[in-house]
């Protein structure tokens, strides 16, 4: 069963790379990589089961925890630049 | 007891399993950006958790589950955050939900512009 | 299964770095680098190698693609399209034959995963052998890392401090007296994130113990000052970007984290130092203490400390200088 | 197990290759570090390939485990990794530098500007 999760796993995130290839959008990416990171901490935690080695799951948490800041990164980023656009607006 | 245990684990496993295929689908064939981050965050949150839950099962030691557990807890804190995150930039930059018909037609709520 | 796992990651890999080949557009390129890592990270997994693993998980999860978003967030999201024709030509030519080379080269070398190849048989063997009498910790990793190859590793501290250096100087305004000070501390906050300000709150806090938890359990488990460096400056960096540079700034100052930075260095130094004094050669921590496994453990507790504040507060410095370029100047 | 005996060191040599085509064919320099981040990558793997044993466990010691990977190219790769994100980060500040000074991050555009008159 574990084996299953895995072999998923690798499947949903090879589908994630064609989008985050094909697709026309940043923001698809933008998602793709996202859905990427979460799918890396169960693979990893799966692994560990498979392996054996509850070492593992340390990096898993790891990325649990700090995975999401590039998201909140991108939503920065894009605020900014409504910021600045503002800005220039208002000057003439 | 521990071949309930080990059936129940399995069909954690299996369930969650079939949750991200079916996310991967809906990410892969929805149309609107909007709906597709839906798909990806609904499925994504619950199974994450089922398929945590079916690796916590399947220890033994307290370690391991405890560990588990916060990734468990930490995932269902971030992964909204992050598709609540993404949306906001999304809208930000101007991208506008789809109606029925694949028109970005639908209006604005009042307040915005 | 092991190998099935590998040869995927591996495969997904290269269609990664070929899709980046393919792909314009700096957004979607950092995001592939993204991706890039993630895959990297998981690779390092299946080949038993927890503490890289972690360290590319720590760094590729939040400072690499931030860093990268910065940049573009300065310099603007567009790439001119690539030039075709002899340029072209010349480049896949080029590329082709030192790939075949390097193909050539291969074969030569021993079959993936042999015990008996030359690379595990020279010193590895000692390390694995001796460490758990000699250092007395399980992670033979961090022995190596901080007692057998330390005056390596006081190399690779220097350059990152040296790199952190250089980032501040580049990036310094020359009105600024050449630190990264910030240019004007009140930037008006555009719409409140309310939700991911209580998120952040909760995790925040997590993310720091997390690692400090590292930090000092490296000995027993993956981890060590440069995993616990790069996390902690990863929770640092998003309360930043949750509540604003100014903010941040009022908490951790960033001469603070200069003289930080330096603190590290100092710190791993002068253990080197003491030892020195002690009789014994630079950085052989066994005259430290009566017992000489004690004695290597304070030791590497200690420089693992400097190296865990060095790597903070130099990434730390780095996010404040590049968030110091996106805030609109005062003009 | 013997036709992926040399995968591993295939798959190195086709990132590095890449990442390498990057480095020389794309004109934008945060492209170009991108490239160069790619290389650096497949050192790594090529690094921890060398220093994998088939069915070693992780290098962190237990009792009842007799084979290990080896530690000490994990101990090289780990430096190197974190030591890569600080040099990456000099890089980017020189970009934003030169687009400070060139208004272009573009090789071609760059260069054009230097042309003496």
């Amino acid at each position: 069963m574990l084996t299953l999760t895995v072999i998923v796993i690798l499947g949903v995130m090879l589908v994630a790379l064609l989008r985050a290839y094909t697709s026309p959008n940043v923001f698809d990416r933008i998602l793709a990589a996202n859905l990427f990171g979460t799918k890396t901490v169960l693979l990893i935690a799966t692994i560990s089961y498979l392996l054996g080695s509850p070492a593992y799951l340390d990096i898993a948490l790891a990325y649990a925890l700090i995975n999401f800041i590039s998201v909140i990164g991108v939503l920065r980023l894009t605020e900014l630049r409504n910021a600045r656009r503002d800005q220039e607006a208002e000057k003439p | 007891m521990s071949t309930i245990l080990a059936w129940t684990s399995d069909a954690c496993l299996l369930v969650g399993s079939f949750l991200l295929l079916t996310g991967a689908l809906g990410f892969l064939r929805f149309n609107d950006f909007y709906a597709r981050i839906h798909a990806c965050g609904v499925t994504e949150t619950l199974a994450t958790a089922l398929i945590i839950l079916g690796l916590l099962l399947q220890s033994d030691s307290a370690t391991p589950q405890f560990k588990l557990a916060l990734i468990l807890l930490f995932v269902l804190f971030s992964s909204p955050t992050a598709s609540h995150a993404l949306a906001k930039a999304a809208w930000n930059a101007g991208l506008r939900p789809r109606d029925n018909s694949g028109k970005r037609g639908i209006p604005l709520p009042p307040r915005e512009r | 299964m092991e190998v099935l796992i590998d040869i995927v990651l591996l495969s997904l890999l290269v269609a990664t770095a070929v899709a980046l080949v393919m792909v314009r557009g700096l957004i979607a390129s950092i995001m592939l680098t993204s991706v890039y890592g993630l895959l990297s990270a998981s690779f390092f997994v299946t080949m038993g190698a927890v503490d890289v693993a972690f360290t590319e998980a720590a760094v590729g999860a939040g400072v690499s693609p931030l860093l990268l978003l910065f940049t573009v967030a300065v310099i603007g999201r567009k790439e001119r399209a690539p030039e075709g024709g002899a340029v072209l030509v010349k480049s896949l030519l080029l590329v082709v034959v030192t790939g075949a080379l390097l193909i050539v080269g291969t074969l030569d070398m021993p079959p993936f995963g042999s015990p008996d190849a030359p690379a595990q048989t020279h010193v590895a063997p000692y390390y694995l052998q001796q460490s758990g009498a000699e250092i007395g910790i399980p992670n033979v990793v961090t022995s190596v890392l901080a007692s057998y190859r330390a005056y390596d590793t006081l190399g690779e501290v220097l350059v990152i401090f040296t790199a952190g250096v250089a980032v501040i100087l580049i990036l310094a305004s020359s009105s600024h007296r050449g630190s990264a000070r910030l240019r004007n501390a009140t930037v008006p906050d555009g719409s409140p994130h309310t939700i991911l300000q209580v998120v952040g709150k909760i995790l925040i806090p997590f993310i720091l113990l997390f690692a400090f938890y590292v930090q000092f359990h490296g000995e027993y488990g993956p981890g060590g000052g440069f995993q616990a460096g790069v996390i902690f400056a990863s929770g640092v960096i998003l309360y930043g970007l949750l509540f604003g540079l100014p903010t941040v700034c009022r908490v951790l100052p960033p001469p603070v984290m200069e003289v930080l930075a330096a603190l590290g260095v100092l710190i791993f130094g002068l253990t080197g130092v003491m030892s020195l004094l002690n009789g014994a050669p630079f950085l052989d921590y066994s005259v430290l203490a009566d017992d000489p496994v004690t004695a290597q453990h304070i030791g590497i507790m200690v420089i693992e400390l400097g190296v865990g504040i060095t790597v903070a507060s130099v990434i730390t410095a780095i996010y404040y200088a590049f968030a110091n370029q996106l805030e609109p100047g005062p003009n | 197990m013997d036709v992926f005996s040399y995968f591993n060191y295939w798959v190195v040599v086709v990132l590095m290759m890449l990442g390498f085509f990057i480095v020389i064919a794309r004109g934008n320099l945060v492209k170009k570090l991108i490239g160069l981040n790619i290389f650096q990558t497949s050192v790594f793997i090529l690094y921890i390939s060398i220093g994998n044993v088939s069915g070693g466990a992780a290098p962190i010691l237990e009792e009842g485990v007799a084979l290990y990977s080896n530690p000490l190219p994990h101990v090289l790769i780990l430096t190197a990794i974190v030591v890569g994100i600080a040099t990456t980060a000099v890089g980017l500040a020189l970009v934003v530098r030169i687009h400070a000074a060139y208004d272009s991050v573009e090789e071609s555009e760059i260069l054009a500007q230097d042309e003496p008159c």
